[in-house]
């Protein structure tokens, strides 16, 4: 905190349900992305990088793998003195039962008195679901120059996509003069990316203010920033350029892996400085067989290949065995093509196996196939 | 687990590794692409239970080991508890022949003193072996032997193991002599360079090593002392491999992309560890063609690469050829190279177009951060 | 868990209401001793010390500092790959909401997929707010000689103490053949310390049977230990000797300060081979003044003396001003006793103030006295 | 934080600390019972958020500085982004003249090289101060100078702070030169051995310093390019102590035992780290007596202590008196002693009855492990 003063929080609540199966056993920010990392990885090593120090991950739903892994701050060598990753479910209190969070805003009301011990000039609010790569220390300093109260990140989006996102509606020097939520006729193409700077003294007063609103939903933005521009407050928008991507879906989670084959992808996750940092397993350096075929494909450690793969990304311990073919897809840790079957444009969620000569998913599907269950192999 | 101290010895001066050693001491070197030699002592130990380990250093540089294996956390030694120390000496300027073992233990002395293990287990950082010392220690507590050394049974003595010691058992296991291999014979019984000993007899052994002469060693004063204490060998079993040498280091990686090999070196219930750098996966890029061949991360390849490992970080552009090649971390094969039974040292170019081709018998060797 | 395939879970859910105004805050194993401990230090340094990898901490009241604290890993060495502690509070589930741990067992059933995950042999079940420093090592050693189901770690009190207890009723070698909580006419003087070594597979079937119980308690003691007995499974008695104390009430915990004060108490926190481990406090050495007068005292870094301290226990940055006398009593956590003020038996909770002049407590007095708010000086 | 390489110096070969210097180099000593030197620089450059560190170790026996510093994770250095190495060279066997600063930073030039900061600072550890980098930085960035030297101006230079450079500036603070500290005046600029420049410009310097001669350190090709080069002194105010001889080291302990001083040094908002042993608190038996002394934990008291500085796990037996001392850890004053003016280096025992009293002026010292 000597640093920069500035402390961030992570919403990492969200159940993800669109992603169906895949998050069945874990919550969304703890779904495993990019051949080794998990999706929560990305917040956590930019707050690393960006020499932030102390981060609270608000939790929720079936949270067990997600805090036991977000609290091994090492990862992202969050664990010198002075330092942590802080897991922060909902709690039991003197004066309150057990409740769950009712919002965004909510979160981190209930955690008030863990901030207040660091006592942090600044607070940085992050989703703990996005894949991108944001120095936040610079998105700090904007806020400073500008004598912000508020800096909300957002990014640059087609002005006819613009209904699906907040949009924020701004001045000259991107001052913040209105924020609608999934607006009919946007006005605006900056999209919120759920991205907050407030200071703290002033953040924690309309807090407490809005714990006691009965109609409020607790949540940043629909309450809190509309009340903060209602009282003319300085708010301002910090354009992001670069990739972001809220990997929502089935689809979208499949896109995101493959954008990693993308040479022109700005998302370079090869970038000695601005590395992400997860979990590093222990295990052998991937073993490409005798008679592999293996071409445009992202492959980590651990992996065994036999087979043919091509076009894509395949996750720790994954295996594809002699004579199968991987096409188009993702294999999630530990997935497994058994001999002379063959995958096609498909998901293959975590330790899935797809028996002997078993055929899965087809070329020019419209959608990704989930392969969340293991399939048998032919005879079998 | 029983009481003992870890003691990771330090390389003989006897054993030179041509090129590679000019850099760091063996213990440091790289090893199938993410590891390097001392990892395999180190989490024998810490699997075993041994969370108090000294790790011998003599090399004049030692900033690389120093970083890599930190305070032993990557081990999983519980940094409290257990404690994982490097341990520096004095090294003579006079002649490298002063620089034994015993004199780099003898430096260390009052430390070894204050240790509270009752037992010390030594053993080597340039031998690659899982061994349970846990195991270990009580079939040398039940037998009632002053020392037992562990060691290998071989038939490919006359190829393998130069500079390693054999080892003369009788029918009881009991130890006759010890002796450099010549490499006449095929059977032979090599001495892994592991002793385990209560601390006791340890320091009273290299105290009088020290007197039997100034450049004896620990092999020396356990072959003079044999009739006086009941000395037995242990039998190893498994993978084994003794890095002596340049062509031993070439041959135990080579050896090591046989997947049945690996697979009995490498098991889930015995971690090796390792440092991480956080690489992100491997890119193989359209047109590359890779067979048998291990790849750390961070590799992008669009050549071809067979019967090779490949080290972290690696670039190997379009149009080249590498087989049966050690490339190490963050070298840079340019395009429509040829490189065959060559090592690549750490952070090494070699330019477009070029053609280095070595004989599987004698595997050449391109420098640290060369370019060629 | 490659070193004795042991996990360890540690149930913190206590709320030690007898502890007043101490634990309004905190939940009881977060609550600070003997200077610069907190309570919940002596069962994660045991583990540590026992050779434990991975400790499952089972917090619910209150837990925003005891998580916190529980998660720093590296102040007990467990942050090295493959070990860690995890905090593990209520969670909601795919097919449950949020619910508190209904009693010692339920708390370990609704977590069996985290020690699932981890496939050990043994399960150490411990209490987080007991001091007292023991080998795990032995008693798993002893457990498995033994071949026993289950091991119960106890301690012999004097048999007419024995009905505030639950008792073991042993047979020959230590064999457990009842269990009564609370006996009025107790036939042993084994009393149970709450701490359990289970084969995990046999433990996990009778938790998995458990849960279904209508009428359970959920609870060890009162449930699974009784269901083993019946069955017939070989539970055994493993003797603790030496200091052990639940510190329930202010009188005891002031009492267990105390203790440190006396030369033939068998807890010995110096002792170089079983540390006890906590978070280091980044502060001066303690400072002892130019007038001060300290005598038979346990006072620990940060601590700043100018008055009179006598039989009395210190904690991280308390403070006796000139001319202030402190008398038999523990000053927590920043507690301030000012210039001239008088404090006799008495336990300052953390940070409270003792005015100038002030005259608090009295010698002689039947209970301690707990100050838990500032107390005004003389003229304020 | 802009992006600067932090460079912990070596001590040069002039500094000489009697005694105590035998046993560890001078930023490994210990200091005001629970620190080690090394701990000032490292906690200023970590609390200005400058977490790539380097330092410079010139210690034949780096063992106790490497367990201590680590990697850094006690300074709250994050080991991922950032990075604390030791760093070491091969020091010269011919003599101690050639083991400057200069030939320990060329020894390493290709890591400096590697370095991805645009900015060195250069700082001592073997000095205790506090300073924030961070805004020294801006204000030799905002000042358009090639070089920032940090001095503190004295009304002590004739009785402290020997060995020491004098620094002589300009009305507008530009560089005039730089002499070691003759003791003559009073009044003088002391240079804090701490430097801020570009690293390509500390590149070029350390390599013309080689040229210039074999044993010029940076003060000397600092002084010869003055005439071509911005240099420029920027003044610190606070507590600052060199511990450039025993007398030195002794004082500064002193100093700090008025907390109006102390409480100068070690702020809320600066916290100094250090390595934590985890002792128990102190125990103070009955009959002991102590006045205006620091007291590290897992100290037991019985004696009378006054005016001193007291290390961990110290023991002090009844009937003794301890006055102006420092007795570093683990140290057992036995019954009845007496010592006045002493340093008590570690894990030294003072036998019952026996007294040792020195005078202000020249302190005592009485060596580590020693038994009188």
């Amino acid at each position: 905190m000597a640093k920069n003063n500035m402390l961030a929080m992570v919403l990492a609540g969200g159940r993800g349900s669109r992603l169906l199966d895949l998050t069945n056993k874990v919550a969304k920010p703890a779904v495993a992305f990019g051949g080794k990392y998990k999706i929560i990885d990305f917040p956590l090593s930019n707050c690393a990088n960006s020499g932030i120090d102390i981060v609270g991950v608000l939790t929720q739903y079936e949270s067990v793998l997600l805090n036991s892994y977000a609290a091994a701050s090492r990862i992202w060598g969050l664990d010198s003195k002075d330092s942590g990753v802080f897991v922060l479910p909902p709690r039991e209190k003197a004066d309150s039962g057990l409740n769950v969070y009712r919002g965004t805003a909510d979160a981190i009301s209930q955690n008030i008195d863990f901030i207040d011990s660091y006592d942090p000039e600044y607070l940085l609010i992050l989703s703990g679901d996005h894949i991108y790569k944001m120095n936040y220390e610079e998105m700090l300093r904007y806020h400073i120059e500008n004598k912000a109260d508020a800096t909300i990140g957002v990014i640059e989006v087609p002005i006819k996509e613009a209904s699906r996102f907040g949009i924020m509606n701004t001045s000259d020097n991107d001052r913040i003069v209105e924020f609608e939520e999934k607006p009919a006729k946007p006005k605006n193409n900056l999209a919120s990316m759920g991205i907050y700077i407030f200071n703290w003294k002033l953040l924690r007063k309309l807090l407490v203010a809005d714990i006691k609103k009965k109609d409020s939903n607790h949540d940043f933005g629909k309450d809190i920033i509309p009340v903060m521009l209602a009282d003319n407050k300085m708010l301002y928008a910090y354009r992001f350029k670069g990739y972001w991507k809220d990997v929502g879906t089935i689809d979208s989670l499949w896109e995101a892996n493959m954008d990693l084959l993308d040479e022109a992808s700005e998302l370079d996750l090869a970038d000695p400085r601005w590395k992400i940092y997860t979990e590093d397993a222990t295990e052998l350096p991937q073993y490409i067989g005798e008679n592999a075929k293996v071409s445009n494909a992202y492959i980590t450690q651990g992996v065994n290949v036999e087979g043919t793969v091509e076009n894509a990304v395949l996750f720790t311990n994954s295996c594809v065995e002699e004579k199968a073919v991987v096409k188009d897809t993702v294999l999630m840790t530990g997935a497994i093509v058994e001999e002379g079957a063959k995958v096609t444009r498909a998901l293959v969620a975590d330790g899935v196996r797809i028996g002997k000569g078993a055929v899965v998913g087809k070329a020019g599907s419209d959608s990704i196939l989930l392969v969340a269950h293991d399939v048998k192999g032919k005879g079998e | 687990m029983e009481d003992a101290l870890g003691i990771v010895a330090p390389a003989g001066g006897y054993i030179k590794v041509e090129g590679m050693q000019e850099f760091r001491s063996i213990n440091a070197f790289s090893f199938l692409g993410r590891y390097r030699l001392i990892d395999f002592p180190v989490s024998n130990l810490s699997n075993s239970g041994i969370e108090r380990v000294q790790v011998y250093v003599t090399s004049e540089n030692p900033r690389s080991l120093a970083e890599h294996v930190g305070n032993g956390r990557i081990y999983n030694i519980n940094s409290k508890r257990g404690r994982l120390e490097m341990m520096f000496s004095r090294e003579s300027v006079l002649s490298d022949i002063y620089n034994t073992d015993v004199k780099a233990y003898l430096d260390n002395l009052p430390i070894i003193e204050r240790c509270p293990q009752k037992y010390v287990i030594i053993t080597p950082g340039y031998m690659v072996f899982k061994q349970n010392f846990d195991q270990l220690l009580k079939a040398h507590i039940d037998s009632g032997a002053d020392i037992s050394l562990l060691y290998h049974k071989t038939s490919h003595a006359d190829t393998c193991y130069r500079n390693c010691y054999t080892l003369e058992l009788n029918r009881q296991k009991g130890f006759k002599s010890m002796r450099i291999n010549t490499g006449i014979e095929a059977e032979k019984n090599i001495f892994m360079d592991t002793y385990i000993m209560t601390r006791e007899l340890f320091m009273e052994l290299i105290v009088k090593a020290k007197k039997l002469s100034s450049i004896s060693r620990l092999t020396n004063i356990i072959d003079a002392e044999s009739e006086e204490l009941d000395i037995r060998g242990i039998q190893h079993k498994g993978f084994f491999a003794a890095i002596t040498d340049f062509k031993a280091y070439f041959d135990a990686n080579m050896h090591l992309l046989d997947m049945n090999i690996a697979n009995s070196l490498f098991t889930d219930d015995w971690p090796i560890y390792t440092h991480t750098t956080d690489s992100c996966p491997v890119r193989y890029r359209p047109g590359a063609s890779v067979k048998k061949t291990m790849v750390a991360n961070g590799c992008v390849i669009e050549g071809s690469v067979e019967n090779s490992v490949i080290g972290r970080g690696v670039e190997i552009k379009k149009g080249s050829v590498v087989k049966n090649c050690v490339i190490m971390g963050h070298s840079e094969i340019g395009e429509n190279v040829r490189l065959e039974n060559v090592v690549v040292d750490k952070w090494a170019k070699v330019k477009d177009n070029n053609k280095i081709v070595f004989s599987e018998d004698k595997p050449g060797y391109i420098k640290r951060m060369d370019i060629i």
